[in-house]
């Protein structure tokens, strides 16, 4: 009776979003501030990946948001999880062809999420991305050698510092007379490594909070799982 | 210097002391002072007197002003207060403590009734209306759950009635302010009237089951009996004299000044046959025979005292629901005669529990011989509850009475002597059962009762008689709420009432009654006294000589013919509706619980999405 | 009807079953390998839209590191084994 | 200085695990000092006039744009001292207390944000962040906190799913997020079918958290499991900010009379519901829960009142709630049993006895208690309504009022029993619900006084066309923009004419 | 891209929400329910990049001869980045909250589950369950009664 039910109004849901939204200019959207922002990035922020723009300049807080909903998740798992049972003996290290495997790719991995997260301005990637690499890469040395785990110290640190150093990049241009996360320095030397002024600080932050949140994210799962 | 103000002033000044040292029993003179501070500063003031405060707020302006009408219930409620406190200061608070039970709170909320009620007798427009209400209603919660668990759940019992009323009240307030605009007592009298007939039945329901409730009126009266009678004895006392009153001059207020009997009139059910003031009137009929009769089915002196409370304020209504001169007078004089000597009763019924720790009517007995005064107390007090002379009960009962031949309901008639017949029955049950006849072994060696008890009630049955040959002293402030109200003034005099249908004069009558009496303690006393005082047991009966142990003292299954014959109309209708009503609610409660409890809440959530959007787009 | 519209259905109908294996696969980490998949084919759908970041983010968030941590929590759960939702059932 | 408001807490959480010894206790309730300081002072601002600050300085629509009012500074106010008062100050384990301070000052980081955020997709986001820490906090110490917390966690995803829906059609009828910039489109793209369904998703996704009926079944289940202080954070705080913010795109965007509607049913639903069943409740946590729902659902029939009227009225009703529901809870710590075991606790602690009382009475709306007025502006601004939907809701309240004053002085009775097996109440909660009471107490007296600035935050709430002008000065776009003066979008399809603005103009 | 195939687009996104809400109110399994609500918000998020998209836009990066003339709209590819990372947090504590459910009840199943969190907690606020699932009709406790029998003064 309940599936049913189910079955009938679930359907009955989607088939309204569909009728709505086909009834709507696909294709077409009115982008009544798209393209304002599309026209005024280059010259505002000075970013060649408009998005990367967006992401950081023009909906700063929501990025400041999303950290902190990060990070209030890895501290809400931290606080359901429980710590670390160090007393426990850490579950048997993974097959030699992943520990050789890993430390091959450890540096690979983690250089390409540096390189990510640099080119997050210019590129397709960022924050985001270069900072899961980095904890995938993390995440590969846990899985190969359980018994060293990353200190939640250690992530700790980053965690905070890097929030921080997003907080205080943004606190900067109130520093300078202007508004919370106005993006400084924005010469025009669009494409460039070194343009779009604060842009690639405030990515690194990104880069490392995320990465270390997620490390520790999982950390915590493995560490259960190790047992 | 006589002013609202200091009156107030004093009042609170009385609760926060009663809250810092009521606790020690010297505590009852200090308090008595300021009670007869108060009596003094409001007898003496000019009226009508506004209160300096008031503030405005949302549009309005609350403010306080004291009339005559509310003079009248102001110095009954003080009076009650000075002869509970009076009461509370000797053995009895003692013993209370002793108990277990706070004297601190037992004053503190004695005081903050008398605050609550000069707030809401005081109050000049309808929001100090609804202050004074609401305080007066959990004061009067606090006073009655005093003194013990069952006076707690008895309490409790009135509860749901005291939130519906006042949601009842303050739907008619929003209702009226919305309709006449105003919130002003005198700006509403001038517009109410005004209003088409759906909204003045409307603001009579409302207002009026709100006030019913408060007053114990058909049929919200199943709280008050246990309320009263279970709470500690001082406060039974002021209770049963005067708190369920403010549900009266509730009533008159809305009947008399804001809606005006002759707009109620002009809601006919039948038309020129029943109308809405009929309604009202056969509603207090009813309150005045079936709570009567109820009375006479209890066994326990506090039930049948509050039962009592409540079949007497059908007496009063009745007379106001009249509307003329005489029957409103009758009806606002039977409010301070009822409390004279209902304070009198229960504080006599309380003595007798003092001294022999229960109030079971089959259990007493003969304690006439042991307590006299007490006796003496309760005679003149149900002389005055059965309305006869030379107490001042039969004074108001005659102008009630009066009004009803005078305006030709003899039905309504028919119905008030029903009621007072059963007055008598239960009333001698009562004097039977505990003063008279057999005394109980147990009880050979009890005392009277102290002086801080039987002085309350003897000064109270002493005023009942005062005013009972002298009713002039008291129709002075009816005559001055009359005026208040905006009715015509009854005549009247020191003696009693002169109109032009017919005369009562109660120095006359007294003068008769005991002129009677005379002549016969003559033929007794003069022509030789045969009579000796034997003991109680040097006797016999049926050849055999008498003991103690045996009964010859038929107090148990008293009335059995006539509860015979009425027996089987109790039906306890009432209660069933109660609880009904409470099981009815329980049920619904129970469904809504099921739905929090075992609903899929992602289902419902699909659920409502689907259709809502069904709804907008299909619309 | 060109090939672009082709490989767009035939990925939408890969996509649906994928989301429906995840509902009714008994194997749990089927299920959970499943709906990275399903996360998989919807960043080609992001490419194929021109937002490369957000398919990055989603092939790196939702098929990498959720799979991960899915399997994470599926081993910790006890899902690995086959027998364990054999008895599941039973309780 | 607005954005402080919102960033102070985030930095204090951020640092906490790094701190030393003491200052890692004091950094928390140092940053929400701070926080209460700037709110008052943005308060004394802002009565006069609201503050507009374009987040990283960016005219709006660009970027995202901070609105503060009256409404927004007496909530931040509320919410750092709340917080304060709730604040987690012993705990069980160092790293476990670290982690539910941190946890607690998002809550209130997030709370502040969606006091003050105005552009509807930052709102989502700040949305999520305080459901993810109270997803936190609320999995407290016990096996039954995981379950109600995990089931919690799913109705919220589901909310937010449905929000996210609801923004995206929005997004796609008028291609902007602004508050205000949807204001201003709306009348010609919004009062359609379509643009009904997009309030409808957003309603029932961001009712999750406001407790509206039909999305509120969670709140008994965590509420009994959860800490009685998370349970007073959640019931006393986030509710309040979820519902400002659905009153805001309500008066703001979705000015129609099916919208009010939605709101008058649901809350009457809600009343009905949460009153009913807690008078069957045996326990006073759950009786507490449900009360909660009964009272928000007042709070959303009175927002339904269009215009200043219902506006003020829903403030009182949600302002009094703030204060007196988190006192409950707090006593309900050592209380929270059933009935049965409640007996004889006035004995033990009768201050705390008398607070709970007193907390009782204003709920009931006992005149001079601010709880009346609340009650009798939702009442006299019900009956100024056409009489139908509004008058039945009127009966509904008092009806439940009669109800809620059964069942509350059930616990009364309980307390005020005899019988002395019971322990006192810690000091701190009767401290702090003592706080409270002096509030509760001095706003019912000075309450002449607080009735004109009520009416200020109201009448600013209310008005929607200033709060356009005051974000949108004449499209303040620079000449070098393509930008499309704002209209109505060219919608091909027939389906939609450009509805007639029917409906409530506020 | 044509039109039908953003038809077939949008069919997808939509299909996945419906599919994510069939399997959240359907699944009795916990890590079942967790998958079913990533799928869910994948949809979500496809249909919100699916109203950023023009006809013939091209990704909004700015290069050597690209002219923001025909870019789509970055403002949505923007949010979903958000909801993205967002999501993973949600599912993160979703798991870490069924691992804990698991270990202290011993299933995985819904309905098991919120019979004994009921039951606990119930128990532990000393009150009798009253709900017909623990109780059949008849047996279940009533209210206290407002006022108890009337027994005479002692």
């Amino acid at each position: 009776m309940k599936r049913y039910g189910t079955l009938i109004f679930a359907s009955g849901l989607a088939f309204l979003l569909f009728v709505m939204f086909a009834a709507l200019p696909l294709g077409a959207p009115p982008m009544t501030v798209g393209h304002a922002i599309l026209d005024q990035a280059a010259s505002q922020v000075g970013a060649a990946n408009i998005v990367t723009s967006v992401v950081l300049a023009y909906r700063g807080i929501d990025t400041l948001g999303e950290l902190s909903i990060l990070f209030a998740a890895a501290s809400a798992v931290g606080l359901i999880m429980g710590h670390a049972r160090h007393d426990k003996p850490a579950g048997a290290p993974g097959g030699f062809i992943l520990r050789a495997g890993v430390d091959l790719l450890y540096p690979l991995i983690l250089m390409v999420g540096f390189y990510i997260i640099l080119h997050g301005h210019l590129t397709p990637g960022g924050g985001f991305q270069g900072g899961v690499a980095l904890a995938a890469a993390i995440i590969l040395a846990v899985l190969a050698r359980p018994g060293d785990l990353p200190s939640h110290a250690a992530l700790s640190w980053v965690e905070g510092l890097a929030g921080a150093g997003f907080i205080a990049t943004g606190l900067a241009a109130l520093a300078y007379g202007h508004a919370f996360l106005t993006p400084l320095l924005t010469g025009e030397r669009l494409g460039a490594l070194v343009s779009a002024g604060t842009l690639p600080v405030l990515y690194i932050a990104v880069g490392l909070k995320v990465g270390a949140e997620l490390a520790s994210l999982l950390s915590r799962f493995t560490e259960e799982a190790a047992q | 210097m006589m002013t609202l103000d200091n009156l107030l002033a004093l009042s609170g000044a009385t609760t926060l002391a009663a809250l810092l040292l009521g606790q020690s029993r010297v505590f009852a003179w200090l308090g008595g002072l300021m009670y007869i501070g108060q009596i003094i500063l409001l007898a003496a003031m000019n009226l009508p007197d506004v209160a300096s405060f008031g503030f405005d707020i949302f549009g309005q302006t609350v403010g306080w002003q004291m009339d005559g009408f509310g003079r009248f219930f102001a110095l009954i409620t003080l009076g009650a207060a000075l002869a509970a406190i009076a009461y509370t200061g000797g053995e009895w608070g003692d013993r209370y403590v002793q108990n277990g039970n706070s004297r601190r709170t037992l004053q503190f909320a004695l005081a903050l009734n008398v605050l609550a009620m000069l707030l809401l007798l005081a109050s000049k427009d309808l929001i100090a209306f609804f202050i004074g209400w609401e305080l007066t209603s959990w004061a009067g919660f606090m006073l009655m759950a005093q003194g013990g668990d069952r006076a707690l759940r008895a309490a409790l019992r009135y509860v749901p009635y005291a939130m519906g009323g006042a949601m009842a009240v303050l739907a008619g307030i929003v209702l009226a302010h919305t309709w006449a605009g105003s919130l002003d007592i005198g700006v509403l009298a001038g517009r109410l009237p005004g209003l088409a007939n759906w909204q003045i039945a409307t603001l009579l329901v409302l207002f009026g089951s709100g006030f019913a409730v408060k007053m114990g009126l058909l049929p919200f009266h199943l709280w008050q009996a246990p309320a009263y009678a279970e709470a500690a004895g001082a406060g039974t006392g002021f209770l049963a004299a005067i708190s369920s009153r403010m549900g009266l001059f509730g009533l008159g207020l809305l009947l008399i000044k804001l809606l005006t009997l002759s707009r109620v009139a002009d809601l006919s059910f039948i038309p020129g046959v029943f109308d809405a003031q009929d309604l009202v009137a056969w509603l207090a009929a009813f309150t005045i025979v079936l709570p009567t009769f109820t009375a006479l089915k209890q066994n326990d002196a506090r039930y049948l005292l509050a039962w009592h409370g409540i079949g007497q304020s059908g007496y009063m209504l009745l007379g106001l629901a009249m509307g003329d001169p005489i029957g409103t007078a009758g009806g606002l004089l039977h409010v301070f005669n009822h409390a004279t000597y209902q304070a009198a009763l229960v504080f006599s019924v309380f003595a007798v529990i003092h001294r022999t720790g229960t109030a079971d009517l089959n259990s007493l007995g003969g304690l006439v011989t042991r307590m006299p005064l007490s006796f003496l107390a309760m005679l003149m007090g149900i002389i005055g509850l059965a309305g006869l002379p030379p107490m001042n009960g039969f004074v108001s009962k005659w102008l009630v009475y009066r009004s009803l031949m005078i305006d030709g309901h003899p039905f309504l008639f028919l119905m008030a002597v029903l009621g007072t017949l059963g007055t008598i029955l239960s009333v001698y049950k009562l004097i039977h059962n505990t003063f008279l006849g057999q005394l109980r072994a147990e009880h050979e060696n009890v005392k009277e009762a102290p002086w801080s008890m039987t002085i309350p009630m003897l000064a109270l049955v002493g005023l009942g008689f005062l005013t009972g040959v002298a009713p002039g002293l008291a129709l002075h402030y009816v005559a001055e709420a009359q005026a208040a109200l905006g009715l015509p003034v009854m005549p009247y005099t020191m003696g009693g009432v002169q109109s032009p249908r017919g005369d009562l004069d109660m120095i006359w009558v007294v003068g008769v009654l005991f002129a009677g009496f005379g002549v016969g303690a003559i033929l007794f006393y003069g022509f030789g006294n045969k009579s000796k005082r034997i003991h109680q047991l040097d006797n016999y009966a049926g050849g055999h000589f008498l003991s103690a142990d045996v009964r010859y003292h038929y107090s148990d299954n008293f009335y059995a013919g006539l509860m015979h014959r009425i027996g089987p109309l109790y039906r306890s209708s009432f209660t069933w509706l109660e609880s009904s009503i409470a099981s009815s609610v329980d049920l619904a409660a129970s469904l809504m619980q099921g739905w929090y409890r075992q609903v899929t809440p992602a289902l419902v959530l699909l659920i409502a999405a689907a259709l809502g959007l069904g709804w907008t787009i299909w619309r | 009807m060109d090939w672009l519209d082709l490989i767009v259905v035939v990925l939408v109908a890969l996509i649906l079953t994928g989301a429906m294996a995840t509902l009714l696969l008994e194997n749990m980490l089927g299920a959970a390998v499943a709906s990275a998949l399903v996360s998989l084919g919807v960043s080609v759908f992001f490419v194929l839209l021109r937002a490369p970041d957000v398919a990055l983010t989603e092939a790196a968030v939702g098929a990498g590191l959720g799979g991960l941590l899915l399997a994470l929590a599926a081993k910790r759960l006890g899902l690995w084994r086959i027998e364990v939702q054999q008895e599941e059932k039973q309780s | 200085m607005i954005v402080l408001v919102l960033v102070l807490p985030l930095l204090a959480a951020f640092l906490l695990p790094l701190m030393p010894g003491m200052l890692r206790r004091l950094i928390g309730p140092a940053a929400l000092l701070a926080v209460a300081g700037i709110g008052i002072d943005l308060a004394t601002i802002t009565f006069q006039q609201p503050v507009v600050l374009a987040v990283g300085g960016f005219l709006p629509p660009l970027g995202i744009v901070f609105q503060a009012d009256a409404v927004s500074a007496v909530m931040v106010v509320a919410v750092a001292l709340l917080t304060l008062l709730l604040w987690p100050w012993q705990g069980d384990d160092a790293s476990v207390l670290d982690r539910k301070q941190a946890l607690t000052l998002i809550l209130a980081a997030a709370c502040s944000g969606l006091a003050v955020s105005g552009d509807i997709f930052n709102v989502y986001v700040f949305y999520e962040l305080a459901a993810v820490a109270s997803y936190g906090l609320a999995s407290g110490n016990n096996a039954a906190a995981k379950v109600a917390a995990f089931r919690y966690v799913i109705l919220g995803g589901i909310g937010s799913l449905l929000a996210q829906v609801g923004i995206t059609l929005l997004y796609f009828r008028t291609g902007t997020l602004n508050l205000a910039h949807l204001a201003e489109l709306a009348p010609h793209t919004l009062y359609d079918p379509l643009g009904m369904s997009a309030f409808l998703l957003i309603l029932l996704g961001f009712g999750v958290k406001a407790e509206l009926f039909l999305v509120n079944t969670w709140a008994p289940e965590v509420y009994a499991t959860a800490e009685t202080r998370v349970s007073g954070l959640l019931a006393g705080l986030v509710s309040k900010l979820v519902l400002i913010i659905l009153v805001r795109v309500l008066t703001l965007i979705f000015a129609m009379t099916e919208a009010h509607l939605a709101f008058l049913v649901l809350g009457m639903l809600g009343t009905l519901t949460g009153e009913l069943a807690a008078y069957r409740a045996r326990d006073v946590r759950r009786m507490l829960a449900w009360s909660s729902i009964g009272q928000l659902g007042m709070a959303f029939v009175a927002f339904s009142i269009p215009g200043p009227a219902g506006m003020a009225a829903g403030l009182a009703v949600a302002l009094h709630h703030l204060i007196a529901k988190p006192a409950l809870f707090l006593l309900a710590e050592r209380w929270g049993g059933s009935l049965a075991s409640l007996t004889g606790a006035a004995r033990k602690s009768p201050i705390a006895a008398g607070l709970f009382v007193l907390f009782v009475l204003s709920l009931l709306g006992v005149p001079p208690l601010p709880g009346f007025w609340a009650k009798y502006l939702l009442l006299t601004g019900l009956a100024a309504q056409p009489a139908g939907l509004w008058w039945l809701a009127g009966a509904v309240v008092l009806l439940t009022t009669a109800i809620e004053a059964v069942y509350l002085f059930r616990v009364i009775g309980a307390l005020y029993t005899r019988d002395d097996s019971q322990e006192s109440q810690p000091a701190v909660n009767v401290a702090s619900s003592g706080i409270l009471a002096v509030v509760l107490v001095g706003a019912g007296l000075a309450s002449p006084i607080l009735a004109a600035p009520l009416d200020r935050m109201a009448a600013q709430l209310a008005d929607a066309p200033s709060y356009v002008a005051r974000i949108l000065p004449a499209l303040p776009m620079p000449p070098d923009s393509t930008m499309p003066p704002p209209g109505p979008v060219p919608s091909p399809d027939p389906m939609q004419p450009p509805g007639p603005t029917q409906g409530v103009t506020p | 891209m044509s039109d039908f195939s953003l038809i077939a687009l949008l069919g997808c996104a939509i299909g996945l929400i419906g599919i994510g809400f069939a399997g959240l109110v359907l699944g009795r399994n916990l890590f079942r329910i967790v998958l079913a609500l990533s799928i869910a918000e994948a949809g979500a998020n496809l249909l919100l990049i699916l109203v950023g998209f023009r006809y013939g836009g091209i990704a909004p990066i700015l290069e050597p001869g690209r002219t923001v003339a025909n870019m789509v709209d970055p403002v949505p590819q923007a949010m979903v980045l958000t909801a993205i990372v967002i999501g993973v947090g949600v599912q993160a504590l979703a798991l870490a909250l069924a691992i804990r459910a698991r270990n202290a009840y011993g299933t995985l199943d819904m309905r098991l589950l919120r019979e004994r969190m009921e039951s606990d907690i119930d128990r532990a606020a000393g009150t009798t369950p009253d709900t017909s699932r623990q109780a059949p009709a008849g047996t279940r406790p009533l209210p206290p009664p407002l006022l108890a029998k009337r027994e005479p003064l002692s």
